[in-house]
């Protein structure tokens, strides 16, 4: 029987499953208050799936508004839409608008990589879209166990087959990401996903329900029982014996329904008929009613009985769970809906009216001609429990900064840094990537300027005047261990440069907080650090996070993942003509390294490959010089100054000059500077740096845009041969150390996945 | 010229074929899968991307798409036809081209830029080129291995049929490293690269996928 | 209600890359008895009404329209016994 | 020689996307009496030796290592008859 509000206000004392669905004896008690009775069973499934870690933010929102208290403002201006919003809005000019987001799906591609990666990009790109945008890009940041571990060659495959089939499917170009392998992610890899969208500004579409009268409408793919495994026990404590039939463990993406949903939404939104929209990912109808109603009016009726299902033996408990995948809820003018249906019945769409909107200030559910929810939107959507949880610095982090990389024996002399050269250019972590990369379609849209190997992907997004975004992810791990503070600023520092380096000024930021649990108090402090440094990085760059996603509980048994902030930054170009590429390719073009070269190897690749060691501090932080280095580097591509430029970052400089030499094609005569120890010129990792190759007669103007900013410059070198047809082979020269035939160089560099893989 | 640029459930190179056909100087024309006529059109392009997904076989459903009927009687009667990538394998299921396409022989999606031999300028698509002539045109697809009985395959030797040919490594298993291949009248073309992604050297690997769409028009201002 | 099986496969003289790969796969993980595979398509169709001569003509057709492509594949149309 | 047969198809309450697809155009070409379609794999092994438990136990162990995904698919495995 049907557990309806009627009888449960007549049956205070009815047992019910709360413990088993996640809630704890206090957030029951809770529910009850509000409601004045014991909850149904529909609202218990409710309030359990909206008040858990990953739908309420309970444990880190008391940190995470630290980022709502940044200035909501880019450098070009107020932001759009920022935080709470389904994904975040900023102004890039000419009228157009940018929103990007990342999120994690990380616990579902374990179990299935394929399916866990793909059903993960369907759920971000629905959240790009509900904010009236056409997604243009996705970026993925990877983090997997030991490359060479046999579950790696489970789980790696998988989840690049997933994005690749889902995102290609859709038409998304995939124009960057990470690949990294860390043992601590055996067991639980990390897979995060960042879409990109673009719209007009008057076409930015925010969640809400408003307009009494205004109908409910659910479209695109048919409720199933997907991704419900904890209400099942409240389905069969209510339904008795006669059980329902059995429910999947694995949720299936159908990415061709969604690209039919993209377009159809898009040509919706073209028509002007959705006055509020909402996807439905985590939580499914529950969360898309409670919010809509909760961030409108107040208000929502809809009739469950309505929802199309793909299973007929679905609970309403079920129905209101479900989490099946390319799914969207809009609110729309009574006076449009027949015009609404067309358009979805025109791009072959299920859609469907469930109810409408109310000023009641109660969301009411009626399943069979009873209500089996009544309640306050509000307390379900956004005021859930909210933990300050415990959180103390490690005792075991004094012993980690204490055991530096000095007392490590360090390669002496040319025969020895050449060899150390090749062994890291062919570490899974540096190797060339194409193995993955080259699953997924870059030029699908006829707009993507620059994609992986570039240090940021680049959109055009007008073709007249060549505005364009740039967007990178980054997120130094082993940095973030050492550090948590300084660690998340040095993810921050690092994507922030990557999209300076191509020429685009960096607006705004996301992230992806990938943590352990969060009642392990060391875990906690990880993350409170890690927050800290990221708020006080992104006020001192002047740009806001705009959006994000937090991941706890990602760890194999007891041992927690490294703690991995992945932070998007995300750039404008006024005109992609002027971008800068990595590649070497101009012979005879001067090199110049921006930046200071310390002896900072602690967390370094180095340390990492060489003696499998992790121990000491992060490099420094000078976010004060990053936003320098940018400016310099904005200016001298909108100048016309660069040929090339790469940032420093994972494996120093060597790693810099083996990717722009590989790419380009071209050879490099480098020279130790006086005085400088060849290691740490070539190895160290720290921040702020950049390697650019000149244009013809920029050398001048370049040295005073660098005297102008105060800024440390010094010429390196110069590229030696250009391209394949040159008579010469290309090599990489470092003085009077060695020399590397660029063939020897690709085949240690672009080698290792795929024989790791095929 | 009026060139027709068909949009199934499912195409993702629509608007970049549009492109492709308006810098050759075509105008290009929308036409919908459920279209019942070709709206005058004098060619018509099938693009590239997952028409109804690609679920059954690439190209298997979008083959009966009401727009079909019309292009079929049209393209028997002379209309000059180019499928790319999806629209290839359209166009083989419609038996327009012989052969088929099948899952790539390493399992994998794969997107790369492409060396490739123009071996006919015969086609009224590849008249721009000469032949022999070496282009770069990206390539990317998950079923892009072509398949034909060996007696099929000699005979599109023999007729000078092979339009285009994969060189410098074979990205997906195709049988004599087969790229593109016309019909008896050279009119319909299938190609499996996207010469639509290789004309704005911008956002591209070249501009050696213009000839394509130029061949076209180059052909009809001859004529 | 009736269930009717096509099994589409690629014709023999149609080189089959899926089926070697496995092959390779298997040969790899240790199956070395396995000297030949080749990988086709299973559909499993519900029809309305009970399993008949008519039904089976309708699954052949369909078979033959939509589900096999007979330039290169082979199909087989039975009732699930 | 043996050949044996392994049948791999999606779990009954897992998506079945391309079955779908299958089933939306079957319907469109006039096919109306078919409900349900489900699609999935067809693996042919040929095996060396004659057909053997020793041999069947083989082919189950590459289905369940290699051809079948036992997260979403159930599979079957038999000697062709
Ligand atoms: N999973 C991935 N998907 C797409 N691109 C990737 C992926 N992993 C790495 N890349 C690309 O490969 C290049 C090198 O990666 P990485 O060394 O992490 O870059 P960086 O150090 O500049 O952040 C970048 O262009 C990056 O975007
Ligand atoms: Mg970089």
């Amino acid at each position: 029987m049907t557990d309806t509000v009627e009888h449960a206000a007549k049956t205070p004392d009815v047992e019910q499953p709360w413990a088993a669905l996640g809630l704890r004896g206090d957030e029951y008690a809770r529910i009850r208050e509000t409601l004045g009775r014991r909850p149904t069973s529909c609202e218990l499934a409710i309030y359990s799936v909206m008040w858990s870690e990953h739908c309420s933010y309970k444990s880190s929102k008391v940190h995470l508004r630290r980022f709502t208290e940044l200035p909501d403002e880019t450098p070009l201006g107020k932001t759009l839409a920022g935080i709470g919003e389904n994904a975040g809005v900023v102004d890039i000019g000419q009228g157009y608008a940018a929103t990007f987001k990342v999120e994690s799906h990380n616990h579902p591609s374990f179990v299935e990589p394929y399916q866990g990666a793909a059903t993960g990009v369907g759920g971000i790109v629905r959240d790009i879209l509900a904010m009236g945008a056409r997604p243009v890009a996705l970026l993925d940041p990877l983090r997997f166990g030991p490359a060479d571990a046999p579950d790696t060659r489970r789980v790696l495959p998988g989840v690049v087959a997933g994005i690749a089939g889902y995102g290609n499917c859709l038409g998304l170009p995939t124009v960057g990401g990470e690949v990294v392998f860390d043992s601590s992610y055996a067991g639980n890899p990390l897979v995060n996903v960042l879409c990109v969208g673009v719209m007009r500004h008057e076409d930015v579409h925010r969640a809400h329900a408003s307009g009494v009268g205004n109908r409910v409408v659910l479209y695109g793919a048919r409720t199933g029982g997907d991704g419900i495994g904890g209400v099942s026990v409240l389905a069969s404590e209510t339904f008795g014996d006669e059980g329902p039939s059995k429910r999947p463990s694995v949720q299936v993406g159908d990415p061709f329904l969604e690209k039919l949903l993209i377009e159809c939404t898009l040509e919706l939104f073209g028509e002007g008929l959705v006055a509020g929209i909402q996807d439905l990912g985590g939580a499914g109808l529950s969360c898309a009613t409670s919010e809509l109603a909760s961030a409108g009016d107040g208000g929502m009726h809809i009739t469950l009985d309505r929802v199309p299902l793909r299973d007929a033996s679905l609970t309403p408990e079920e129905i209101l769970m479900s989490e099946s995948q390319e799914r969207m809820m809009a609110v729309v003018r009574p006076a449009d809906v027949e015009r609404f249906l067309a358009v979805c019945a025109k791009w072959d769409v299920p859609a469907t009216v469930l109810g409408e909107v109310t000023d009641t200030g109660r969301l009411v559910v009626e399943w069979a001609g009873e209500v089996v929810v009544d309640v306050p939107p509000r307390t379900v959507a956004s005021e859930g429990p909210v933990y300050q949880r415990p959180y103390a610095r490690p005792q075991a982090q004094d012993a980690l900064i204490a055991a530096g990389s000095d007392r490590l024996p360090r390669p002496a002399g040319g025969a020895e840094l050449r060899e150390t050269l090749l062994r890291m250019a062919a570490a899974p972590n540096l190797s060339a990537k194409t193995w993955v990369t080259e699953q997924y379609d870059r030029y699908v849209q006829g707009s993507t300027v620059l994609a992986q190997p570039e240090d940021a992907g680049v959109i055009r997004v007008d073709a007249d005047s060549g505005l364009g975004v740039a967007v990178a992810t980054d997120g130094n791990a082993r940095f973030v261990a050492l550090d948590p503070y300084a660690g998340a600023q040095l993810a921050l520092a690092e994507a922030y440069r990557n999209v300076a380096v191509t020429g685009a000024r960096p607006l705004a930021v996301t992230d992806c907080l990938n943590f352990g649990s969060p009642e392990d108090p060391g875990v906690m402090w990880q993350f409170a650090e890690a927050v800290r440094g990221l708020a006080d990085g992104c006020r001192v760059l002047g740009v806001p996070v705009t959006g994000g996603n937090v991941s706890f509980y990602n760890s194999t048994g007891d041992t927690a993942v490294l703690p991995t902030p992945v932070v998007g930054v995300l750039g404008v170009l006024d005109d992609v003509r002027r971008r800068t590429p990595l590649g070497f390719s101009r012979a005879g073009a001067a090199l110049f390294q921006l930046g200071e070269t310390r002896d900072e190897l602690d967390g370094s690749e180095w340390a990492n490959v060489v003696h499998g060691h992790l121990g000491g501090v992060p490099p420094r932080v000078d976010l004060e010089a990053e936003r320098r280095l940018a400016e310099i580097l904005v200016a001298a591509s909108g100048e016309g100054l660069l040929d090339a430029a790469h940032d420093l970052a994972d494996g120093g400089l060597a790693q810099a000059l083996v990717e722009s030499c590989l790419r380009g094609g071209s050879g490099a005569r480098v020279e130790v500077p006086e005085g400088t120890d060849p290691f740490a010129f070539l190895f160290a990792e720290s921040a702020a740096r950049a390697v650019v190759a000149l244009s013809p007669g920029a050398e001048a103007r370049f040295s005073e845009l660098c005297a102008e900013h105060d800024y440390p410059v010094e010429r390196i070198g110069v590229i030696a041969d250009a391209g394949p047809d040159s008579r010469v082979d290309p090599e990489l020269e470092l003085r009077d150390l060695f020399t590397i035939p660029l063939a020897e160089l690709r085949e240690a560099h672009e080698r290792t996945l795929p024989d790791l893989f095929d | 010229m009026r060139v027709g640029v068909v949009t199934f459930p499912g195409s993702l190179d629509d608007r970049d074929a549009v492109r492709a056909v308006a810098l050759a100087g075509g105008e290009p024309v929308a036409l919908w899968h459920a279209d019942a006529d070709l709206r005058g059109v004098e060619a018509v392009v099938l693009p590239g991307g997952f028409s109804y997904g690609d679920y059954l076989r690439c190209g298997a459903i979008a083959r009966h798409a009401p727009v079909m009927g019309p292009l079929l009687k049209a393209a028997g009667a002379g209309l000059p036809v180019l499928g790319i990538c999806n629209g290839f394998q359209v166009l083989c299921e419609a038996r327009l081209l012989p052969g088929a396409l099948i899952r790539n022989d390493r399992r994998r999606f794969v997107c790369r830029d492409q060396r490739l031999r123009v071996e006919s300028s015969a086609s009224a698509w590849t008249s721009a080129y000469e032949p022999g002539e070496e282009i770069v045109v990206p390539v990317k697809n998950g079923e892009g291995g072509y398949v034909a009985d060996e007696r099929t395959l000699d005979s599109l030797e023999a007729e000078g049929r092979v339009v285009l040919r994969y060189v410098g490594g074979n990205p997906n298993g195709s049988a004599r490293d087969i790229a593109g291949v016309t019909d008896a009248s050279g009119r319909v073309v299938g190609l499996m690269p996207h010469p639509e992604h290789a004309v704005d050297p911008l956002t591209g690997p070249s501009t050696d996928g213009l000839g394509f769409f130029a061949s076209l028009l180059h052909r009809v201002a001859a004529a | 209600m009736a269930r009717v099986v096509v099994d589409v496969m690629l014709k023999p003289e149609i080189l089959d890359p899926q089926g070697q790969a496995v092959q390779g796969a298997l040969a790899r993980l240790g199956f070395a008895g396995v000297t030949a595979v080749r990988q086709g398509k299973r559909f499993e169709l519900e029809l309305a009404g009970e399993a008949s001569d008519q039904q089976l003509a309708t699954a052949e057709r369909a078979a033959q329209t939509l589900l096999a492509n007979p330039v290169i594949e082979d199909y087989r149309v039975r009732v699930e016994g």
